[in-house]
């Protein structure tokens, strides 16, 4: 096992601005997306994560750069609190040149493999099987980088979600299983495609620990998180992480959410993890309220420029039809 | 056999909810499963909108996220003799459904020697053309009229949908019938009360000497275009509409091309190895001698489809492109 | 509901003369079917379900006539047990007009509906989404029928046990999964495929109750599917039972069985549910001596009609390609 | 290109172990995952035996029953960089690994604009010919050839397997590699040591002047009986066996059939839709107006594929059929 490339954990000051820092950055991003496609700006969708930065953020913060991830349409934060370039995120999502895969991928594909992220995908649970695969690499190499992979609830259940578990739980391998669950799969409630109370409890069904924690309490995230990447990382195999949250936009940009009690979305709006956690900063003498309009500015900021360089950045040419499919393109059909 | 003259107009998604109700209230044994059907969604695209208000919710069945458990309850109940519309909401998605659809349903009338059969009807719908990106654009109709034993169905307008939909669900076998995203919004009269279009009628959407565009879905709308544009140049192109692939109506098509001895084929699938190479090869054969003209097919690009809007277009075919096949083939000479 | 068209439960006696009148037929069937193979009789190949007998015996005695079963390529003798016609079943194993799928189907593709058994699967793991379906179809036709679906311990490693496990405990339909473990899956112990102790854990998974039973035990298995079977026609939903068991003979009929420590294969042995069976019905006084001795004359000979009955039937006709395909054979190619 | 003329003569079974045997060695990165690969099972063909014993279970591991988690782990571990070679034992059973295989692999390259390779191969087996039925008999490589990012090679002799199989192996993209049970026996003489046949390049199996047969895997086997057949008859045929599928040599086909002017296509699977009619198509109209007769297709019956063994010799093609297809061709006039 090659040793950790992380300095030692930051004190709890440190970690609580740079969890901060992520859910202002993640929802900055969502947020300017959305006002966006709403101004008829951008012409393309996104499938919001406002709501969810906190699972991100914990996520991102206790995970080594050179940890892997994979995610899914709806991993905008996942991918920003990884580290992700604004930019690249931005670029793809938007069809540009300057976006990650150059405007090929799109928003379900995005793949960023200098900071661990991966794979994205658009189809539920197929970045399940792969994580897994991830993390076989990560033990031939002899490197003790964790592999983790984000997805729903809705995601539980589907056969590649418990393919890949009990693949991860029979060879004991260090991935870390996040389910970020929102109660909602499309517009559909949990309760009526689930008979069981807790999505942790799938893990009972691979013999693997299996935890649900409070997804909008970044802390309790980066905890679950560190003690399962430990556990990974030290030979002790995989975690499910059962990250219970909400989304508040719906299942895409423009949801009508007609499905959604007012009640249920008022309580989860009244739940929102980033004032919360702002409050809890403050309180704890962390974050003067100056500085967390500061964070919030500096987040809007960045978002901005990258929407700036993103738009400066020409839309792609046919001509990358013609690179990047096969390495030898000799015999393939035109 | 339309048995009623009156007609009103709808879209193609409109069209499609007829047929659906129709057929729920025309008998109790049919009934709908699939992710998100049931109201207030009432599908992802609407398209079952109203259905489980009206029929209830024992009739318009939502499920988990599980597209081999969607096509695995379809087929136990068909087995009994229920009359199961499944559906798996992106084609794209139809590849986790595959072991049970060609597997099981496709075979089981043959090999229990007719002690079964399988009458469920798979409704799937091909997200192509709204920038989806590789993973939410496919057309895979070519899988399908490669195993033997379930039929393949595309229609091209809403009173097609309504008609082709409605003999897929009474049909006593099994059928994928596969609509077009891109056309839900679509127009045309639509036949009220019951409508049933026979499986294995291709359908001349415009009559013309000189070229034949075969073509099915979406194709048949830029055809149309394609035909409009070069009528200006004098050029008159037939347009067949072959709505079903198996059974497929290969007296029309060759009857056509008697007439023309000239033809192209057009699909949105990929071309390589799709639809269209089956029915160029059996034009090629069975007019051997009689062709002026060598067979063009025009069909997606061989590449994954692309998200950014410039690059799909560019892989998808076109108006242009069809106008352009069937301009060189109307005017090729040996 | 339709009431039960089962006559009261037999008493203790009359259940022990069922259970193990129908583990001698089963184990005769298996017998005989290798002697032919292996003398070169017959030129097919059987998976052996020599020692798993209690289990078919248990199930077939539990399940009312209506109630329906899928099983598998192992599955002969919970084909027997449930009441399928020797020669229809030996018919199809040896590929001739008698049997059940006038040889179409084979081994592996056994259907009779007749008396319930809807489907065979050679596929590991798709059975069980089709059960779910055959149990919603009951609930849809007013039926309290059950379905059970047979399996082993290594398609509980497949993504359509789970998803077909979830569909049955979120619709709560009586479906009764019953996993045969006979601790491998071809040449593989389960040790190497799972992580978990116990298959019967992974109903946790669902929120289903989950039994692991001892499989050898007819008694247990029939007591086990019988309370099963009530949760499921009360409305109690489904039941996964796990059954441990072994099989004598290897994977298939031949398997070397290299991978097979000896003193395991020699415990299970010493562990016949056969003999065990028949001694304790002796000291029970259930049976005598020598009328165990008949039954078991009794069964072979049965067997052997049956076999002979298959032998003078006909080989299948190439003519039976061109019917029980497609229900209409218009527009389909040759 | 051969880097050493020695040879020895082996079955495909054989070649094909040598293939993996000598790329374990060569690179460590190359590692084995499927069901049952590990010694003493070796594969259910025996195809990896012994490859566990000389490079330990850590490079040849056995998995669960979870053809999707296999695909997954392996493009995760290709996704790293590490060279995974994936056995699905049976080609029935990729409809389960299908969403990986399509849906990621093939697209991996292209979403990521070049950031992501997936140098999978897949190794699979048509086991067509031994009468296991329907769901154990398919050939299902046309569904492949349709997919844009994948190779499809077939191989037809030991030399050829050992070969294609190394190319595929350290080839920079996904591969899907089709065995064929019916031939794993078949001897040949077998270049020793490094042995890679470039992909996308058909071999000229017998030199003819009369009429090409176009044809590849099983198929060739018969095309070259045929040929023989023929050439008592006065017709030479001329037997192109494409070995690849994607690329694919259209050189050689239609300089082959530029000579002939009469072409036959040839292979095991359902001919509808199949991987004949792309090939045929090309050939009819890349060489229309210098063709002499009707490109004629020789593929397996439009019916599932029935166990008795008369009903599944009347399905498959034969030396027979391709020979009178070749003839009829040969001596067309118009
Ligand atoms: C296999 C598959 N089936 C259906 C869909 C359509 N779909 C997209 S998102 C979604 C809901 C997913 O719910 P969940 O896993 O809870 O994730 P969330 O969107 O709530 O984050 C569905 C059904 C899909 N993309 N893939
Ligand atoms: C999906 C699938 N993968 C692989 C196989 C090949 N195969 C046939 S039987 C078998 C083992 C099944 O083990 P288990 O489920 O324990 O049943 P058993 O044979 O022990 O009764 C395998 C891997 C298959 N038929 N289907
Ligand atoms: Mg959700
Ligand atoms: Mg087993």
């Amino acid at each position: 096992m090659t040793t950790s490339t992380k300095a030692a954990p930051p004190g709890a000051e440190e970690v609580g601005r740079e969890l901060y820092t992520k859910m202002t950055l993640a929802a900055a991003c969502d947020e300017r997306l959305r006002q966006g496609i709403a101004r008829g700006e951008f012409a393309v969708t996104i499938w919001p994560s406002r709501g969810q930065e906190a699972i991100a953020a914990g996520l991102g913060a206790a995970l080594r750069k050179d940890d892997r991830l994979v995610t899914t349409y709806r991993g905008l934060h996942d991918m920003i609190c990884k580290g992700v370039p604004l930019k690249e995120l931005i670029g793809e999502v938007l069809g540009r040149t300057a976006g990650a895969s150059r405007g090929k991928g799109g928003t379900m594909h995005i793949t960023c493999p200098e900071v661990g992220v991966m794979l994205t995908t658009g189809i539920v649970g197929a970045g399940v099987p792969v994580a897994v695969g991830l993390a076989l690499a990560a033990r031939q190499e002899g490197s003790d980088r964790v592999a983790a992979v984000c997805f729903g609830d809705g995601a539980t259940n589907t056969g590649s979600f418990h393919e890949g578990m009990n693949l991860a739980s029979t060879w004991q391998l260090p991935v870390i299983f996040v389910c970020q669950n929102n109660l909602f799969a499309e517009m559909t409630p949990i309760a009526e495609t689930m008979h069981i109370d807790k999505v942790a409890d799938r893990a009972l069904a691979h013999a693997m620990p299996g935890y649900r924690i409070d997804g909008n309490d970044p802390e309790a995230v980066y905890q679950a998180v560190s003690e399962a990447s430990e556990r990974g990382r030290s030979g002790g195999g995989p975690t499910l992480l059962e990250c219970v949250t909400f989304r508040f936009k719906g299942h895409y940009m423009g949801d009508p959410q007609r499905y959604m009690p007012p009640e249920q979305l008022s309580a989860a709006e009244a739940a929102d993890p980033i004032p919360r956690y702002r409050h809890r900063l403050i309180g704890a003498g962390v974050l003067t309220a100056d500085e967390a309009v500061e964070l919030e500015q500096w987040s809007s900021r960045l978002v901005q420029e990258a929407i700036d360089e993103v738009l400066a950045s020409p839309g792609p040419d046919p001509s990358e039809l013609e690179v990047d499919f096969f390495a030898d393109m000799k015999g393939i059909p035109a | 056999m339309t048995v009623t003259a009156d007609t009103s107009t709808m879209t193609m998604a409109g069209a499609i909810n007829e047929a659906l109700d129709e057929a729920l209230s025309a008998d109790p044994r049919v009934f709908l499963l699939g992710e998100d059907l049931a109201d207030p969604a009432g599908g992802v695209s609407g398209v079952t909108s109203g259905l489980s208000t009206k029929h209830g919710r024992e009739r318009v069945l939502d499920t988990p996220i599980s597209e081999a458990a969607i096509a695995g309850a379809a087929i136990g109940a068909a087995l009994e003799g229920r009359i199961p519309v499944a559906e798996i909401m992106i084609m794209d998605f139809i590849t986790i459904a595959l072991d049970q659809i060609v597997n099981i349903a496709a075979k089981a009338r043959f090999m229990s020697s007719g002690r079964t059969g399988c009458p469920i009807t798979v409704r799937t719908a091909s997200f192509g053309g709204l920038g989806s990106g590789a993973t939410h654009s496919q057309s895979l109709e070519a899988w399908f009229m490669h195993v033997p034993g379930i039929k393949v169905i595309v229609p091209s307008t809403p009173a097609d949908a309504k008609g082709l939909l409605t003999a897929c669900i009474f049909d006593p076998d099994p059928c994928l019938f596969l609509e077009t995203v891109a056309l839900y919004g679509a127009r045309g009269e639509v036949p009220s009360g019951t409508h049933v279009v026979e499986l294995g009628k291709a359908d001349i959407k415009r009559p013309g000497r000189d070229v034949t565009i075969v073509c099915y879905g979406r194709a048949v709308i830029d055809a149309l275009q394609a035909a409009d544009q070069l009528a200006g140049e004098g050029i008159e192109a037939e347009v067949v509409d072959l709505r079903t692939l198996v059974p497929l109506d290969v007296e029309t098509i060759m009857e056509s091309i008697g007439r023309t001895r000239r033809a192209v084929m057009a699909h949105y699938a990929v071309e390589y190895a799709g639809a269209g190479a089956e029915i160029a090869a059996q034009i090629s054969s069975k007019m051997f001698g009689r062709l002026d003209a060598p067979v063009r097919r025009v069909g997606a690009r061989f590449r994954p489809i692309p998200s950014a809007r410039e690059l799909e277009a560019a892989v998808f075919p076109s108006t242009e492109r069809i106008a352009a096949a069937a301009r060189e083939t109307a005017r090729y000479f040996i």
